[in-house]
């Protein structure tokens, strides 16, 4: 990793050689506490990189066609290409959701009130539920009889029952179930990081609460919301089970994790599995390293009382 | 709810202050309103899986026919659920201790060390947890075949081990800064060597940080799919994988009993996430300082 | 040892040639209280404020200040009493309504704005033209010093000009009332004294009206023109400077006003308000303060370290103490010393002064506050209670 | 670009075997074809019987299409965990094509003397498609049948053309998932092609031309394809439809369990010709001798009679015994309870009547369901 | 104005009867010196200490005290020098190797362990026998007070025990040295004096040999029998109280010392150390202080606002100022006045003076230190500088 450990390049001008190199890798932070962190970077090295690479390198090379093989049948074929499509239209709407829902009821939540920490223990809850549960549920919940349906039948608000599941909706809902609590818990604590006394002093200078949350929580909290923004993505962007379960993996749920998969595990054609994973990582990578930028042009400082 | 948040200070209220709650109450209500229609739905979704885990057979109906509990029973049998569980616990608890055992010690010198490459290292640390796992367990999973091990436990262990490792170390972090180095300068000043410092000083004052970090990586490694999936065999499913293939094999298989697995699953899981929130705010199980 | 003459304070203070009038003319406080739950933070207030006063709030941590300053700002609703600004109510006003300007303990600076933005944030929100914002956005930078720094972030800025930026924020809209809470209280000592040295200043040559809160005697001192003196969500005095450095209302004021011997005697005799008090081998001849005093009662006795002085020849004297601490102090040492019985003297001296060193005390009758004690013991704890409150609540727990 | 590669795919099988392992061996069994609910009880016993055989039996379950690619990536990794796959015609023929079973016939007559003609016709017939590479376990003349909901359907249709008249008329009511996912959905698709007289029933391409038109009519009305059967089950136990596509199995054990009401009946086609189902045990190329001596014991065993006779089970693979002569009544008594109490009175009758072919063979089902998918599914 | 007679300095300060002999016979510092990366930090430093001696390294944030501090604990490699200790070498030692003890800014009390437990790590750690722990354990909580603490947490306490117990477990182990960095900085003013006298109690009842960092002028004059002032880096002055404060080495230190009007003026006429400085209407008979002075030098003038008094009927004045600010201080007035060319002088009034007075200000000539200026502009940079990097580096970002 570091040099740390390696023999002294001789320093002719300083006569105490040793303490010299010590001293000067110990000023840039190189000491032997810097072993520790070996034992867990070389396990990633070989159980992460190394696989990655390794798939990489199988991804160049296809049973058929030039290097690229694999990459080019990707493309050009309708239905992988369409996963590429499937994947984003549940990713981004799934994030904006949950997003954008956490924003009003964050934000309503500040204060303290009695029964909050059961409240936000609750909306760990679906976090934990895993994706059979979850899909289970929908299916039975939301599905034709289910108590969903059957309420708005009793409302008399629809006449047949909405479909909305063993499709993109259904899908759509569990991102949401399994997203929207891990979008709200972020989004709260970087709002519980934005000093109360910032707006105090908005509305001792004469802003309303919409201008207080115009122009200063909101700024404010906008990095914390495309980092929330970026991490649901994340989650949503891998879809897998859930879409095979509640969705129509072979139609508008046909997400790149499900193409990637079946190359790989059904077709037994690893290489272009591994081709289907190096595009998924790449496009994942470009949004998150779109947002990381937009995070970077925005103020990034300290949120609380201070400036 | 939305009672008692206000209620609490402003019991006595001049006039000025009740005309200003008045005027934020359509966002206040819209806002309570999405979260209540979102913890109803909620509420339902465990609620039908439940009980139909339970029910003996449910039709076009409210309720459940009738009650029974031979589904888990059934379930217990057709799905070895002891079998799955004792190689569930096993795998987990193997993945948070070696996840320990690697992440602190890495967390600590990330944490306390500013030094060329660090960056790096922060990366590395990250894309695990970045990259969606199919996009790296495929070839995991092709590698681990090579050298003989997927398919075994310790194929699994290894494979959860990816992304374990920097929720340790994302975990643990905040609470390594939480302690100040000038701790354990008093420390050695007061003559410790570093075994003392480590065993005595910082293992203490770490401890409700490794509780917190070892119980998420629990909970994230019960319930990791993919890479299980991906990774395991015969003997080495965890419950999530069989609760999968359950539903997804070809077969005849009634609701009630995949119904009565997932809720052993969920109740499994909602063990441990009362354990976790003994320890941590629920917050922290999502965020961590380190983004 | 010298006998300092008293200075006579400087009453009417401000007089800068370029005063402008103050924009407000008188504010009310009518029985304003404030509870939290069953706890009074603050019983009813009355106060009058003129404009162009420079009025502080001084008390120790927890006695109700920043609650008094949030319930004039508007931040907090008032339990009961009403505030009047020239005839006209305002405590049923929301703070953005009530224009006035207030400086917040940690600034609270707008961190993703520039200086620029931060100081025009006021102006902008009451509509106010950009050309004109700029013109006043630049005066008031250009007053603070800061126009140099006009385009950085706060988090660019040093502490002393955060806190010139949060002054100026608060200034900008030409408020009828600023108000501070111990805006200095984040600085160090010598950026303590430039500041306040500045806070004076900007309050005369705005013509403004300030409210400031403070724990910090030296600092409401030298800054207002009066002082409220606040304990226990009760005012214990309200006056002058001169007022209460000279004739502290109870032994509570007198320990906040720099009287470090407090020493617990008895009522030996009565003489109009000559009070002789005697107790554990001391003897002090002094002035009856507060409520009247009777022979037998257990009084208290506020002596500054400064009045305490070497006792003449021939002179009676308080008593004889063993110098134990010797601190240089540059032209004065401070000396610590004990009696025979174990009480502790503060005094300052000119002289050469050893531990060890025997000294005979002597005070002036009229500079030795005698206050009837509230129970002897008071004097004890209220000393260890401040040492623990005043730290503010011991640091949070790791973990 | 396969990870690896050796030559463990290719070893010639050993060419004799002890009859017994040298030391009990512990068998993973691998079933994606749901045969674990008929053959279950079967390994229990075996277990319980031949100790010196067996020491212990893991089951797993997954699906057909990763199957060949599973077994393949051990093969090639040379790291054979699987000792017996339990697979319906799907995941057999796949393994053939990509010879990954072992050939059996060498140990035909020392461990299954007279296989052949032990089987019953239907069984004889479907246990040529396993090529000598897997052992029939279980038959089913299957289907395809109508699960119909008699509260909501007075007169069932019997007939290709009274179903789509009945569809037209209950637009959204009749059902079938799709084929490839669905064991009723592809009886379904492959006895229409008799049903309706067409030229080739073996030929989806260029032999079904009435078949498709007529789905393609159907598709019009029917409710949308799931993606498996058990959602066509939730929904004429839900009342959302009113009549699915069935078979024998599926019409007995969901009711037996409780998934679909006891009310619901089952018509059949009026000249039905059936259309058989059959699961088989195919054992991987590359497992240890002693493990594969284990499992041939285990197969023979599995195709005595009194074990065969549990296979009639919940009614789940309807009859189920492969062997001749096996009977309701030498089931154990609780299967002849439900099998009495759920299924048709009539079901003997009917497979006695009708003509039982053997269901397509894999290469030639896989072109049915792509082109379901392609001229039927894609129009939904 | 009262004639201040410079109090003589109490040299070998301490003498409380119980004092036990130092551990420590003498500690040479020899060129230490730290450099992070491009940057010293420490310059050469050349520092003696004998046993018993209370030294304070003083000066701004950042110039190095915490450096020096650590160096000599161990906590940080020396990039040169050497420290012996009577005679042996310890700065190759590691920290728990050197046998002192330490007082951290933030106390750094082990949070997980109680007083008792606290207090008695250093001796567990030499493996002293148990008995004899809890005996010196006892006696040591004794001595601060903190007898029935003993059992609790360090975040059941106040600020002040929590110093107290860092104290403790600094001392019990009976250090040669003990080295205590700005222990008093997060204390309230109040707090900070009645622990500054326990500091300098339990330095002389044990015998101590100190060696403590503070930026606070005053404390480190009434604490310490050595003061060495740094400033970036390097050593301004090292010397007794009484030399700082009256012969300051250097514009730094004096400004340090409470000289608070710096004026540059040119040096008109040089009579032995008598110097004329004069300038923007500003004249100054003063006494040559640091290195001498020519004739058409730039200078920099020193005064104390306490040593500026009205000028005498008569007598020549340094010149004529108007009040702007005054500040009422007790007994004193402190007044900022300008002169017509706006220059800044602050004074003391002892009688009342008013914003908008007019004075004629005076300075006895061995009041008034020139010194030779560094570049005119120096002053003025020093002073913003200071301000800056007083308040410390501005609040770590947060992400
Ligand atoms: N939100 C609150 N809820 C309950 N009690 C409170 C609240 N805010 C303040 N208090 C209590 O009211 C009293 C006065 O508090 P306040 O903040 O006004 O004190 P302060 O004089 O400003 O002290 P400090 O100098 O520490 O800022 C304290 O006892 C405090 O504990
Ligand atoms: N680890 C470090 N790496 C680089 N520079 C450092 C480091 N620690 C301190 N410095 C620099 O060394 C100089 C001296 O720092 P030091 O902490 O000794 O100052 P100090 O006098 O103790 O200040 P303060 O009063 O703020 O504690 C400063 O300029 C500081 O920025
Ligand atoms: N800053 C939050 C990072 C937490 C990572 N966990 C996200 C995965 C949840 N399934
Ligand atoms: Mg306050
Ligand atoms: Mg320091």
């Amino acid at each position: 990793m570091t040099a740390a450990t390696t023999t002294p390049t001789a320093t002719p001008s300083s006569p105490p050689k040793r303490p010299a190199l010590r001293h000067r890798l110990a000023e840039r932070g190189v000491d032997r506490t810097l072993l520790l962190v070996l034992p867990g970077a070389l396990a990633l090295l070989a159980l992460f990189c190394y696989p990655f690479l390794y798939g990489l390198q199988l991804s160049f090379q296809p049973t058929h066609g030039g290097v690229l093989g694999d990459y080019q049948k990707f493309f050009s074929d309708p239905f992988s290409r369409k996963s590429i499509w499937a994947t984003f239209s549940l990713a981004i709407p799934a994030s904006l959701i949950n997003v954008g829902a956490s924003i009003p009821i964050s934000y309503r939540m500040r204060r303290d009130f009695r029964g909050k920490r059961i409240m936000l223990a609750v909306l760990v809850v679906p976090i934990t539920l895993g994706t059979v549960l979850t899909a289970e549920g929908i299916l039975e919940f939301f599905g034709p009889a289910g108590w969903f349906n059957r309420t708005l039948h009793l409302l008399g608000l629809a006449a047949s029952p909405m479909k909305l599941t063993m499709n993109y909706t259904g899908v759509l809902l569990s991102l949401i179930i399994s997203g929207f609590p891990f979008a709200y818990l972020l989004t709260h604590s970087y709002l519980s990081g934005i000093h109360p006394s910032l707006e105090k002093a908005a509305a001792t200078l004469g802003a309303g609460w919409w201008q207080r949350f115009r122009h200063i929580t909101l700024p404010l909290l906008l990095p914390g919301l495309l980092t929330t923004f970026s991490l649901t993505f994340v989650m949503a962007f891998a879809v897998f089970p859930s879409a095979l379960m509640v969705g129509d993996p072979d139609g508008h749920t046909h997400v790149i994790s499900i193409e990637a998969y079946e190359a790989a595990l059904e077709r037994f054609d690893y290489a272009q599995g591994c081709a289907d994973a190096m595009i998924m990582t790449v496009l994942m990578l470009a949004v998150i390293g779109a947002l990381a930028a937009a995070r970077s042009r925005m103020y990034r400082g300290a949120t609380g009382g201070k400036g | 709810m939305s009672a008692s948040t206000a209620a609490v200070a402003d019991a006595v209220d001049t006039a000025a202050a009740g005309r200003r709650r008045l005027a934020l109450r359509p966002g206040t209500w819209v806002t309570w309103g999405v979260l209540t229609f979102f913890l109803l739905n909620l509420t339902g979704v465990i609620a039908t899986v439940l009980l139909n885990s339970f029910g003996s057979r449910w039709f076009d109906s409210w309720l459940p026919g009738g009650w029974t509990s031979h589904w888990y029973s059934d379930a217990w049998k057709e799905f070895s659920l002891g079998r799955v569980l004792g190689v569930t616990l096993e795998v987990t608890l193997l993945v948070v201790a070696i996840s320990l055992i690697l992440g602190v010690p890495a967390a600590y010198a990330l944490a306390r060390r500013d030094f060329p490459g660090k960056r790096a290292l922060n990366l590395l640390f990250v894309l695990p947890i970045l990259v969606p796992p199919i996009a790296y367990g495929i070839p995991l999973a092709t590698m681990l075949y090579k050298v003989h091990l997927a398919g075994t436990l310790t194929g699994v262990v290894l494979a959860n081990l990816v992304p374990s490792i920097p929720f340790v170390v994302f975990t643990m972090t905040p609470f390594i800064e939480q302690i100040d180095p000038r701790i354990e300068a008093a420390a050695r000043v007061c003559g410790a060597k570093t075994p003392t410092v480590l065993g005595r000083i910082l293992a203490p004052l770490l401890l409700p940080g490794m509780l917190a970090a070892g119980i998420l990586v629990l909970v994230r490694t019960f319930g990791m799919f993919e890479l299980t999936f991906l990774t395991s065999g015969p003997t080495s499913q965890t419950l999530v994988v069989t609760l999968f293939s359950a539903v997804n094999s070809a077969g005849i298989r009634s609701t009630q009993s995949i119904d009565a697995m997932a809720v052993v699953y969920t109740g499994s899981m909602a063990v441990l996430l009362l354990i976790a929130l003994r320890f941590v705010n629920p917050t922290q199980l999502v965020a961590r300082s380190a983004d | 040892m010298t006998a300092a003459t008293s200075a006579s304070p400087p009453s009417p203070r401000a007089s800068a040639p370029r005063r402008p009038d103050s924009q407000l003319g008188r504010l009310s406080l009518r029985g304003v209280s404030r509870a939290y739950g069953a706890h009074t933070a603050l019983h009813p207030l009355d106060l009058d404020i003129t404009g162009g006063e420079f009025i502080a709030l001084l008390g120790p941590s927890g006695c109700g200040k920043t609650t008094a300053l949030n319930c004039l700002a508007g931040l907090l609703p008032l339990t009961a009493g009403e505030i009047e600004l020239d005839g006209r109510r305002v405590d049923t006003l929301p703070p953005e309504k009530r224009g006035f300007g207030m400086v917040f303990q940690n600034y609270a600076l707008f961190p993703h704005l520039t200086v620029r933005a931060n100081v025009a944030f006021g102006l902008k929100m009451r509509g106010v033209a950009k050309a004109e914002i700029e013109r006043r956005v630049a005066e008031v930078l250009s007053l603070v010093q800061l126009s140099e720094h006009a385009a950085k972030h706060p988090a660019q800025l040093s502490g002393g000009q955060q806190q010139r930026v949060a002054i100026a924020r608060a200034i900008v809209t030409e408020p009828a009332l600023v108000l501070m809470d111990e805006p200095l209280s984040n600085l160090d000592a010598a950026l303590r004294l430039t500041m306040r040295g500045e806070i004076r200043r900007i309050h005369q040559d705005f013509g403004l009206t300030t409210v400031y809160v403070t724990h910090d005697q030296e600092e409401a001192l030298s800054l207002a023109d009066r002082l409220v003196v606040l304990h226990d969500g009760r005012v214990s005095q309200i006056g002058t400077p001169a007022e209460l450095y000279e004739r502290p209302a109870d032994p509570h004021v007198a320990a906040f006003m720099g009287y470090r011997n407090l020493l617990p005697l008895r009522v030996s005799s009565v003489d109009g308000s000559t009070v002789v008090a005697e107790g554990d081998g001391l003897r002090v001849v002094g002035t009856a303060a507060g409520e009247p005093l009777l022979v037998g009662q257990d009084a208290l006795v506020a002596i500054r370290p400064e009045d305490l002085r070497p006792a003449a020849e021939g002179e009676s004297a308080v008593g004889e103490a063993v110098a134990e601490i010797v601190e240089y102090h540059g032209r004065v040492l401070h000396v610590e010393a004990a009696t025979a019985e174990g009480r502790r003297l503060h005094l300052k001296a000119h002289e050469s002064v050893r531990p060890g060193d025997r000294l005979r005390v002597a005070v002036d009758a009229e500079r030795a506050l005698v206050f009837r004690s509230e129970g002897a013991l008071l004097l004890e704890v209220e000393t260890e209670a401040a040492g623990v409150t005043a730290q503010g609540e011991p640091e949070a727990q790791a973990s | 670009g396969a990870p690896g590669s050796s030559g463990a795919a290719k070893a010639a099988p050993p060419s004799t075997l002890a009859s017994t392992p040298s030391k009990p061996v512990s068998l993973n069994i691998l079933d994606v074809a749901g045969n674990l609910q008929l053959t279950q009880p079967i390994l229990d016993a075996f277990k319980a019987q031949h100790p010196q055989i067996v020491s212990g039996i893991t089951t797993s379950t997954g699906t057909a299409p990763e199957l060949a690619p599973k077994v393949q990536a051990q093969q090639q990794g040379g790291n054979v965990q699987i000792d017996l796959v339990l697979t319906g015609t799907d995941g057999l023929a796949a393994g053939i094509e990509k010879q990954l079973w072992y050939n059996l016939k060498p140990y035909y007559d020392t461990f299954f003397p007279g296989l052949m003609a032990n089987y019953n016709p239907a069984a004889a017939s479907m246990a040529s498609l396993a090529q000598d590479q897997g052992i029939e376990l279980v038959v089913t003349p299957s289907g395809p049948l109508l699960e119909y909901d008699p509260a909501k359907v007075a007169t069932p249709p019997t007939t290709p053309d009274a179903l789509l008249a009945w569809a037209q008329a209950h637009p959204g009511k009749f059902q079938y998932a799709q084929p490839r996912n669905s064991g009723p959905g592809r009886t379904f698709l492959m006895g229409l092609p008799y049903l309706l007289g067409d030229s080739d029933p073996s030929d989806p391409t260029n032999g079904w031309a009435k078949t498709w038109d007529y789905l393609a009519q159907l598709g019009k009305y029917a409710a949308s394809y799931p993606t498996k059967t058990s959602a066509t089950m939730t929904a004429i136990a839900q009342g959302t439809a009113w009549m699915i596509a069935s078979t024998a199995g599926w019409y007995i054990n969901p009711r037996a369990t409780g998934t679909v009401p006891a009310g619901i009946k089952v018509v059949k086609f009026d000249n039905l010709t059936w259309v058989s189902d059959a699961q088989f045990g195919v054992i991987p190329k590359g497992i240890p001798a002693d493990h594969l001596t284990a499992v041939l014991r285990l197969l023979a065993f599995a195709l005595t009679p009194e074990q065969q006779a549990v296979t009639y089970d919940q009614g789940y693979f309807y009859p189920g015994p492969a062997v001749k002569g096996v009977t309701l009544a030498q089931a154990p008594a609780a299967s002849q309870q439900v099998v009495q109490k759920f299924g048709d009175p009539d079901f003997d009758t009917w497979t006695s009547s009708g003509p039982i072919r053997n269901s397509l063979p894999a290469q030639a089902q896989v072109t049915a369901f792509d082109l379901w998918d392609k001229k039927i599914g894609a129009a939904k």
